[in-house]
Order: C-alpha cells, then sequence, then structure tokens
C-alpha cells in the first residue's frame, strides 16, 4: 500500500500504529489498560464486521437468489438456523439441538469420508512407493527410514495393548521419530512467525517514514 | 415422547446427514440433497453467529451494571464501538448493497480492524521465540531430538545457516523432506483412525458426550 | 459426478473402492469390540498421563483458590470436517473437567468462540453440575464467548493476567492461538494440559504444555477415564486397523525393493 | 533457590522473555533500514512449483487463484502470491482471483498494486477476473467444483459470469487448469479432496511456512505439484522470475531473528547444565 494521503487515512494510519503498540504492551510490559482498551475495541468492532459479512451478508446472498426462483427448501436452513436461539429459553432449550444434529452429521459425514483417501490411503501408498529407477543410495535409504519411521510410530499409538518386547523398542524409536517430527515442524513455523512479526517491525518503521511504504 | 424427541430424533437426524454424505461419495449418481445439506449447514452456521453476539453483548452488559472493577469502563466501550461498526456496517448494505461503501464502515475495516488482525496475527512471533528458549532443552534423548531437528530447520531456512557451514541447509532440508514425514504421515493416520470411531459411535448414538451426556452413564 | 459413459455400470466411483473397504472394515471391527466389550470382555488401555493429570490440576486450583480456564480452539464450525470433531470431543472432555470442578467447588471459565458449539457446551456443563447435585452453582456466564480468531486470543490472554487461572484446559482444533495461549499461560505458571490432532498446532501444545493429548488420543481420551466398553471396543478395533495397515506396509515395503506395484494399484482401486 | 545464589551461567536459563522481546523487535526492524542479503537457495518444491506452472499452462488456460489468506498474513504470503501471479501472467494464463476470507477484497487489491506493470496490459474479463469472497468451508469448495455459478451468480462488481468473456465456457473443476492456493489454515486441504482427487485437478499450495510442514505428505505423494513454503519460498520465486521484491529484503530479517533464536536456546541450554551439574 503506498503511504496515504487523505486526512482519514493519515488518520487511520496512525490509529493502526497506536493499537499495535497497545497490544504489543501485553508482551512487552504486561497487562494494562492500554491493552485492555485495545482488546475491546477489537472484540467489538470483530463482533459486528462478523455479523455483517457472515450472518447478514453472505445469509442474504446465499438465501435469496433460490427464493426467489421458488426454492422454497431454503426456508428449512433458515428455520433451523433460527432454532439455535431457543438456547435463550429455559423450557424449550432442547430445540436448539435439531440445527446442531445438521451440522455435527454433516461434519462427521465430510470428516469421516475425507480422511479416508488422503489420510489413510495415501500416506501408505505414499510410504510403499520405492524411489524412482535410478535412485541413489540416499534415495534407498530415505524409502527405509521413512518405512520403518512410520510403522513404529504409528505403533506408538496403539493403546490396548502392552508396548513390551521387540514392541516396546518399536515404540520407543517410534517416539524418537516423532520427536524429530516435532522438532523439524516447530522449526519450521519458527520462519512463517518471524515473517508476520518482521511485517509489524517494517509498519511500525513506515508509520514514522523511516523505512519506504 | 418429549425425551424421545430430545434425544432419539436428535442422533436419528445425525446420522441420516452422516450417511447421505457417505451415498454421495462412494456410489454412482446425483445427489443433490447431499449438496443441499451442506449449504443449509452453511446457512445455519452463519446465522448462529447472532446467539453468540447475544451472548458476548449481554456478558459485557452485566459487567456494566454490576460495575465489575477493571472492566467495565471498556465494557462501555465495546458496546459503543460495536455499535458504531455494526450500523454503519448495514446503513452501507442497505443503501448500496455493500457494506464496504460505507465511508465509516470502510475505514474501520481498512486501519483498525486490519491493524489489529496483522499484530495478532504477528504476535506469534514473541511467544514463539520464548517457547523454544524454554522447550529446546536437552533434558533427555527425546528433547534432544527435538532440539537438533529444530535448530537445523531454524538455520536452514534462514539463509545465513548456509553461510555458517554449508552443511546446515543439507541435514536441515533431509529434517524438512524427509526427517518429519514418517511422524506426519502418522499423525494423519491414527487422527484418522480416531475420527472413524468417534464418528461411528455418535452415528449409532452411542457417543453423546458433546449432547451434554457424560460419557460412561 | 465425473463418470465416464463407459463406467456407467460401475456402482463404487472408482478410485474410491479401497476407501469403501476400509470404511466398513473399520466399522465391523468396531462393532464386534463394542459387542465384546458390552459382554464384558475385559480390554486393557494404555493410561493417558493427561487425563490422569485433570484432577490434579483442578486440585491445585482448589489449593491456590483461582479459576481453571478451559477453550476448545476456534479451528472450524461442527460441521467443518477436520475441526467439528475435535470440538465435539473436547466438549465430551470438558465434562469430565466439570465434574471435577462442580465437586471441588472450583470456579471454571469455558471460552467458546463457536458460536454453533454454545448450545452443546452449555448442556454438557449444565448436566455436569446436575450430576454433582450442585444445579444452583450452574450459569450461563461461565461460558464467554467471543467472535472471531484474533479477538478471542486477546480476550483470553487479558483474562489470563487479570484473574489468574491456576490450570489451563487447551483441548480442541487449534491454529495459531495455540502458542500464543500455551506461552501466556506459562507466564502466569498455569499447569496446562493441551491437546489437538491438528499435526500444525502439536508441536506448540507440546513445547508449552505439561500434558498433550495427541491426535487419536484426544478422541479416545473418554476412554482412559470412563473405561466406557463402547470407546473401549472401538479403540481395540482401531489397533487392530492399526496392524492391519502396518502389515501392508510391511509387505509393500518389500515389494518396493522388488518395484511390484501390485499392493499400490490394488489401493488405488 | 532464591536469586541470590544463582550462579551467572545459571541465570542464562531464567532470562525474563521479555527481554528477549525487546531484543527480537528492535533486531527485527534493523534489515528495514539496512538492508541484508545473503545468497538464497531453490528447494526442489519450490523448482517443481515454478517448472510445473511453466510446463501445464499453455496460453489462454483459465487457472485459479485462490486467496485463502487475510490481509494479516501479506507479509508470509503475498510475495509467493504476487510472484505467482506475475508467472502465470508470462505464461499466458486467464486467472480468476477468488478468496475465502473477508478481507479478500483489499488483499486483491494489493495484488494488482503489486503486479502493476503486468496487469496494465491486461483486460479484465478478458485475461482475469474477480469473484469475490466464499464462505470459508469445505461444503462451498466442494460446490465451485461441481459448478462455480453454483457459488457465484456474478463477478465481484455484479456482471453476471455468462456476460464475463473468459468464463463462457467455465463452470466446473474440470475447466481448470489448476489451482493455486495461497492459504493460512487448511482451505488446501478442501482443494486437495473437492478438487485434485474427484477431478484430478493440479493443485499446489502457495501459503504460509508452518503449511509446508503438513503438506510435505501431500508433495511427496504427487497430491499436490509443487509447493512453496512462506516467505522464503516467496524469495526464491522471486529469484526464479528475476525480480527481487519484498521477499528478498525480508529474509534479512528472517536472517536476524532466526540467529537470535538459536542464541536463546544456546543460551537456556548452558543455563540448563550448569544448574544441572550443581
Amino acid at each position: 500500500m503506498p503511504y496515504p494521503t487523505a486526512p482519514a487515512d493519515v488518520f487511520g494510519l496512525w490509529v493502526a500504529w497506536l493499537l499495535m503498540l497497545m497490544i504489543y504492551s501485553y508482551p512487552l510490559y504486561k497487562e494494562n489498560p492500554v491493552f485492555r482498551f485495545a482488546e475491546h475495541t477489537y472484540i467489538g468492532v470483530m463482533l459486528a464486521i462478523m455479523l455483517v459479512r457472515t450472518s447478514i451478508t453472505t445469509t442474504i446472498n446465499m438465501v435469496a437468489p433460490p427464493l426467489m426462483k421458488g426454492r422454497l427448501d431454503y426456508i428449512i436452513p433458515i428455520v433451523l438456523g433460527f432454532m439455535m436461539y431457543f438456547l435463550l429459553s429455559a423450557r424449550y432449550r432442547w430445540i436448539s439441538r435439531y440445527p446442531i444434529a445438521v451440522l455435527v452429521g454433516a461434519g462427521f459425514g465430510l470428516g469421516m469420508r475425507g480422511v479416508l483417501i488422503p489420510n489413510i490411503l495415501n500416506q501408505v501408498i505414499s510410504t510403499i512407493t520405492p524411489p524412482a529407477t535410478g535412485a541413489g543410495a540416499v534415495d534407498w535409504w530415505n524409502y527405509i527410514y521413512i518405512a520403518i519411521g512410520t510403522i513404529c510410530a504409528v505403533m506408538y499409538f496403539v493403546l490396548t495393548w502392552e508396548h513390551r518386547g521387540a514392541m516396546g523398542y518399536a515404540t520407543r524409536l517410534g517416539r524418537w521419530i516423532i520427536m524429530i517430527g516435532l522438532g523439524a515442524y516447530f522449526g519450521n513455523t519458527v520462519l512463517f512467525r518471524m515473517a508476520m512479526l518482521s511485517g509489524r517491525a517494517q509498519f511500525f518503521l513506515q508509520v514514522l517514514k523511516i523505512a519506504p511504504m | 415422547m418429549a425425551e424421545v424427541l430430545r434425544r432419539e430424533v436428535v442422533y436419528l437426524i445425525t446420522a441420516i446427514v452422516t450417511v447421505i454424505m457417505f451415498i454421495e461419495f462412494f456410489f454412482v449418481g446425483t445427489w443433490n440433497v447431499a449438496e443441499e445439506l451442506r449449504t443449509w449447514a452453511t446457512i445455519i452456521a452463519n446465522i448462529s453467529l447472532g446467539l453468540g453476539a447475544v451472548r458476548l453483548l449481554s456478558e459485557h452488559a452485566k459487567n456494566i451494571q454490576k460495575r465489575r472493577a477493571g472492566v467495565w469502563p471498556f465494557s462501555i466501550w465495546l458496546w459503543i464501538i460495536f455499535l458504531i461498526t455494526i450500523l454503519s456496517g448495514l446503513a452501507g448494505y442497505v443503501t448500496t448493497h455493500d457494506a464496504m461503501k460505507n465511508p465509516l464502515y470502510n475505514w474501520l475495516f481498512r486501519w483498525p480492524y486490519t491493524s489489529l488482525g496483522q499484530t495478532l496475527y504477528a504476535i506469534t512471533g514473541f511467544y514463539i521465540f520464548s517457547a523454544a528458549y524454554r522447550a529446546f532443552r536437552a533434558r533427555n534423548i527425546d528433547a534432544a531430538l527435538l532440539l537438533i531437528a529444530g535448530c537445523f530447520v531454524i538455520l536452514t531456512n534462514a539463509p545465513i545457516g548456509g553461510v555458517i557451514w554449508g552443511g546446515i541447509p543439507v541435514i536441515g532440508r533431509w529434517f524438512l523432506d524427509y526427517g518429519q514425514a514418517p511422524a506426519m504421515r502418522c499423525f494423519l493416520i491414527v487422527a484418522a483412525f480416531g475420527m472413524l470411531a468417534y464418528g461411528f459411535r455418535a452415528l449409532l448414538g452411542r457417543e453423546r458426550g458433546f449432547y451434554g451426556e457424560v460419557a460412561g452413564e | 459426478m465425473v463418470k465416464k459413459e463407459e463406467e456407467n455400470m460401475a456402482i463404487i466411483i472408482s478410485g474410491r473402492g479401497m476407501a469403501l473397504v476400509i470404511l466398513v472394515l473399520s466399522y465391523i471391527l468396531f462393532y464386534v469390540f463394542m459387542y465384546l466389550g458390552r459382554k464384558g470382555r475385559e480390554i486393557p488401555v494404555r493410561t493417558l498421563p493427561p487425563m490422569a493429570a485433570i484432577p490434579e490440576g483442578i486440585g491445585r486450583a482448589a489449593e491456590m483458590g483461582r479459576p481453571v480456564m478451559f477453550t476448545p480452539g476456534i479451528a472450524g464450525d461442527l460441521n467443518d470436517p477436520t475441526q467439528g470433531p475435535q470440538v465435539l470431543a473436547a466438549i465430551s472432555i470438558l465434562g469430565y473437567i466439570a465434574r471435577e470442578c462442580a465437586r471441588t467447588g472450583v470456579k471454571l471459565d469455558v471460552f467458546m468462540p463457536i458460536p454453533t458449539a454454545l448450545p452443546l457446551t452449555e448442556e454438557t456443563l449444565r448436566t455436569a453440575y446436575m450430576a454433582e447435585g450442585k444445579p444452583e452453582e450452574f450459569s450461563p456466564d461461565m461460558i464467554h464467548f467471543i467472535a472471531g480468531q484474533s479477538p478471542y486470543l486477546t480476550a483470553v490472554l487479558g483474562y489470563f493476567q487479570r484473574e489468574r487461572p491456576a490450570t489451563n484446559f487447551l483441548i480442541g482444533g487449534f491454529y495459531y492461538e495455540s502458542v500464543v495461549m500455551g506461552e501466556g499461560g506459562n507466564t502466569i505458571g498455569a499447569f496446562q494440559i493441551g491437546g489437538t490432532a491438528n499435526t500444525h498446532q502439536m508441536p506448540f501444545l507440546v513445547a508449552t504444555c505439561d500434558y498433550v493429548l495427541l491426535a487419536e488420543e484426544l478422541y479416545a481420551a473418554g476412554a482412559s477415564i470412563s473405561k466406557d466398553p463402547d470407546i473401549l471396543g472401538c479403540l481395540r478395533g482401531e489397533d487392530i486397523m492399526k496392524f492391519i495397515l502396518i502389515a501392508l506396509m510391511i509387505i509393500g515395503f518389500l515389494l518396493g525393493f522388488a518395484r511390484n506395484p501390485v499392493l499400490i494399484n490394488a489401493l488405488r482401486w | 533457590m532464591s536469586e541470590e545464589e544463582l550462579t551467572f551461567w545459571e541465570k542464562l536459563a531464567r532470562i525474563d522473555r521479555r527481554v528477549f522481546y525487546w531484543i527480537l523487535f528492535i533486531g527485527l526492524m534493523i534489515p528495514f533500514i539496512h538492508p541484508i542479503v545473503f545468497p538464497i537457495a531453490i528447494s526442489p518444491s519450490t523448482r517443481d512449483l515454478y517448472e510445473g506452472i511453466k510446463e501445464m499452462v499453455e496460453p489462454g488456460d483459465v487457472v485459479v487463484m485462490n486467496i485463502a489468506f487475510g490481509v494479516d498474513a501479506w507479509p508470509e504470503c503475498m510475495p509467493a502470491f504476487a510472484a505467482c501471479t506475475k508467472l502465470l501472467i508470462k505464461e499466458g494464463a486467464k486467472i480468476i482471483f477468488w478468496g475465502a476470507y473477508y478481507d479478500v477484497d483489499m488483499t486483491y487489491q494489493e495484488v494488482l498494486r503489486r503486479c502493476e506493470d503486468y496487469f496494465k496490459n491486461l483486460k479484465y474479463g478478458e485475461d482475469y477476473v474477480y469473484l469475490g469472497y466464499y464462505p470459508y468451508q469445505e461444503a462451498a469448495v466442494a460446490q465451485l467444483a461441481a459448478s462455480i455459478r453454483s457459488i457465484f451468480k456474478t463477478d465481484n462488481y455484479g456482471t453476471p459470469l455468462d456476460e464475463i468473456p473468459m468464463m463462457k465456457n467455465v463452470d466446473k473443476a474440470t475447466d481448470i487448469k489448476l489451482v493455486l492456493s495461497g492459504d493460512t489454515g487448511d482451505v488446501c486441504d478442501y482443494y486437495i479432496r473437492q478438487w485434485r482427487i474427484p477431478y484430478g485437478t493440479p493443485v499446489a499450495e502457495i501459503g504460509i511456512a508452518m503449511l509446508g510442514s503438513s503438506y510435505m505428505p501431500y508433495y511427496r505423494s504427487g497430491v499436490l505439484f509443487g509447493m512453496s513454503v512462506g516467505v522464503r519460498g516467496g524469495a526464491e520465486l522471486e529469484k526464479l522470475i528475476g525480480e527481487p521484491a519484498e521477499a528478498t529484503i525480508r529474509m534479512g530479517a528472517i536472517n536476524i531473528s532466526h540467529i537470535l533464536v538459536v542464541i536463546a536456546v544456546i543460551l537456556a541450554n548452558i543455563g540448563y547444565f550448569a544448574s544441572r551439574r550443581k
């Protein structure tokens, strides 16, 4: 974004800058009234924006066109949606379970059917797919490492058998493999977080016109 | 009868919706009903946000009413800024069909909202730093492996790692491309089974913990 | 769907046959062991330390006279295929936590950023307090709703330092808030139990919490407390499925050296 | 153990975290005042992404750029997103932009601004189109695969899709050459499950770094044809297309912060072993 010139935008830029410092007063100092102000501002603004965007705009956009075409079945989800509000009534609270049943069913149905191929079958297939022809010793070592590592790590999650004997060794190896995975993952995330924070450090300088916008 | 309405019918609806999703996925044919149910679910979820809003706003109204120490003036402010934002957004939507066309709403969205979003998103940079400081200590073999893998990857992602020692990116890339693969694969597999079993119990109406019934009762 | 004309005779969409086999096989195994479990067959289960630590965490809060915080993360709504089930599993665990809190008289604060999960949370808490004979101690005000991920995170951070909870439960479908909440909780010296099936957040919960439920353990947590035969039976079924997969992987791994793709092709059916 | 009894080495394991926070925040500013540039190597996943696009995209092909990151993730996601947009335009692709974030409008405008030189020769509606926001849900992505028109009746500016030249014969996943998804969450999972698996549409991830780890299995098993990992991937892409921009500068901040993290970890371990010996 270029450095704004309109007064409202310049004002906005400084508000944004101040709000950032108010929030960072929490990690850099401690919880204080300035942070609390920013916190409550954020909660209020976000709630309003989400209501306008999700509950009102998106819902109307999704419901109005089919209703106009005479698809009266679209009244059902609206009714179901408002049934959720029976939670506020002590007597008819249980009615709010019906819309939830639809959500839970959709969640489980899509979830269970969705994990079969990418989470289970594809993982097995890629574990047992050997390196392409002409692969060197390193590729074969990686093939062996990933296969044995995956098998041992899965074994670590066996919950209803005691980890004794050969299985004990396998699960200990599995645990180490898991630790390597978590460590590498953690390390990789540092990149993302620091990129984000550097964005804020950059913004701090940009508003002061020390760095170009 | 009322009991049946409160329980069995609810479980039945859950099960029917689940099965419809399965049928659509596995069997040849056109299953418009599945698509429609997904749209319904989206609409229901969108509408239900208002319920949360009622809860949130009434909590802050109570704060104000009870003059809760240290918080109530901020609760007033929350109400004010909420009303300003939503009224300007609605004004924009009603007049032009686009909330963003209202200048006040647009300003609130563009400056306070996005800045706070970026700020909070980036705040993790601080916390991941101190989390690494605390967690990456070679207390035992497990922790040492976590530490070694983590540090090599950290130095690999920064170009300077390769400048310090040419071997760092080689080892770090191995951790990224292969070293972590078995663990991630294992998590995907076992989490999938966990969900299958959990979903199966829900399908049979035997997992009711989330419907407010204590497990094992 | 994307069926070609010549395949119109098929009933099952091509490429999904094996998925159906896995699903049906898992369900049969789950059912068989649930049935055996109900008939009284003993199924041993590894204790999950995080679950065993829940009473300790709540006892700590009771001693210190401070509240307990529970939050399920904000990864997705109930109809979200990957996050919804995690949120539900978290609410099941919340039921247990709430009973412990009710029994020991510890104040419980639930931060629930998912509007669709509000009714379930409320119901769960109400039932838990009722079961402990203290329905009057339940109030919907124990549940704090905040819309949006980052505002929710801000509110939890503010809450941490204002109320200084003794124990935090970060169990459910988390996104980036996990590391901030975990570290924020550490700053105030809280005892923390985490849990998620989101691979991308596991490292942070492991790094910041005292105990963590990883992946499947989140769904299985109920078993280690309640010894419910249904859950135990399912667990046994899951374990057998894991052994089947392990066997497949060993066979496929060995076939790989001979570059024999027969198993891979079968899995792609 | 009281404060006085601690030796210098033991104190290293108990530094107040705020000290680190201050050093970090100030340290991150340095590269923006004085750029620090180190040579950067191209990772295989970025190369596959780059070459995959060059190989697959023929002039006139329609591709989808999915904006599944908010304004908050610009520093991380925008460089790779902008670089891919430039590459696609160079290859002659027609681009559909849409997104699953509330603030997708602002992100889209920023993409246009960053690729200004590329867009000035293109015509809206013929070479690229912006459809706007769809709900962040798998159901919506599944519907988009079956029929784009079931979610988007019009583009973001109210023109019916049938009146937009490049959308004339485009409605299903099979009409789309490939999908590039810039994510902070798991929208790419939806594209894998709802586009890649059932329809075979090639999908690549160009989002935040941590997704690099979670999508690595998908990339390795060929489900994703390529992957750009966070701002580092952005810097690599900028090098590949020969236009160093924001990500290249930002890598300086990455260098500083990563070194700081490693130093902190070393201090922590020195302190830990010192206190254990006691």
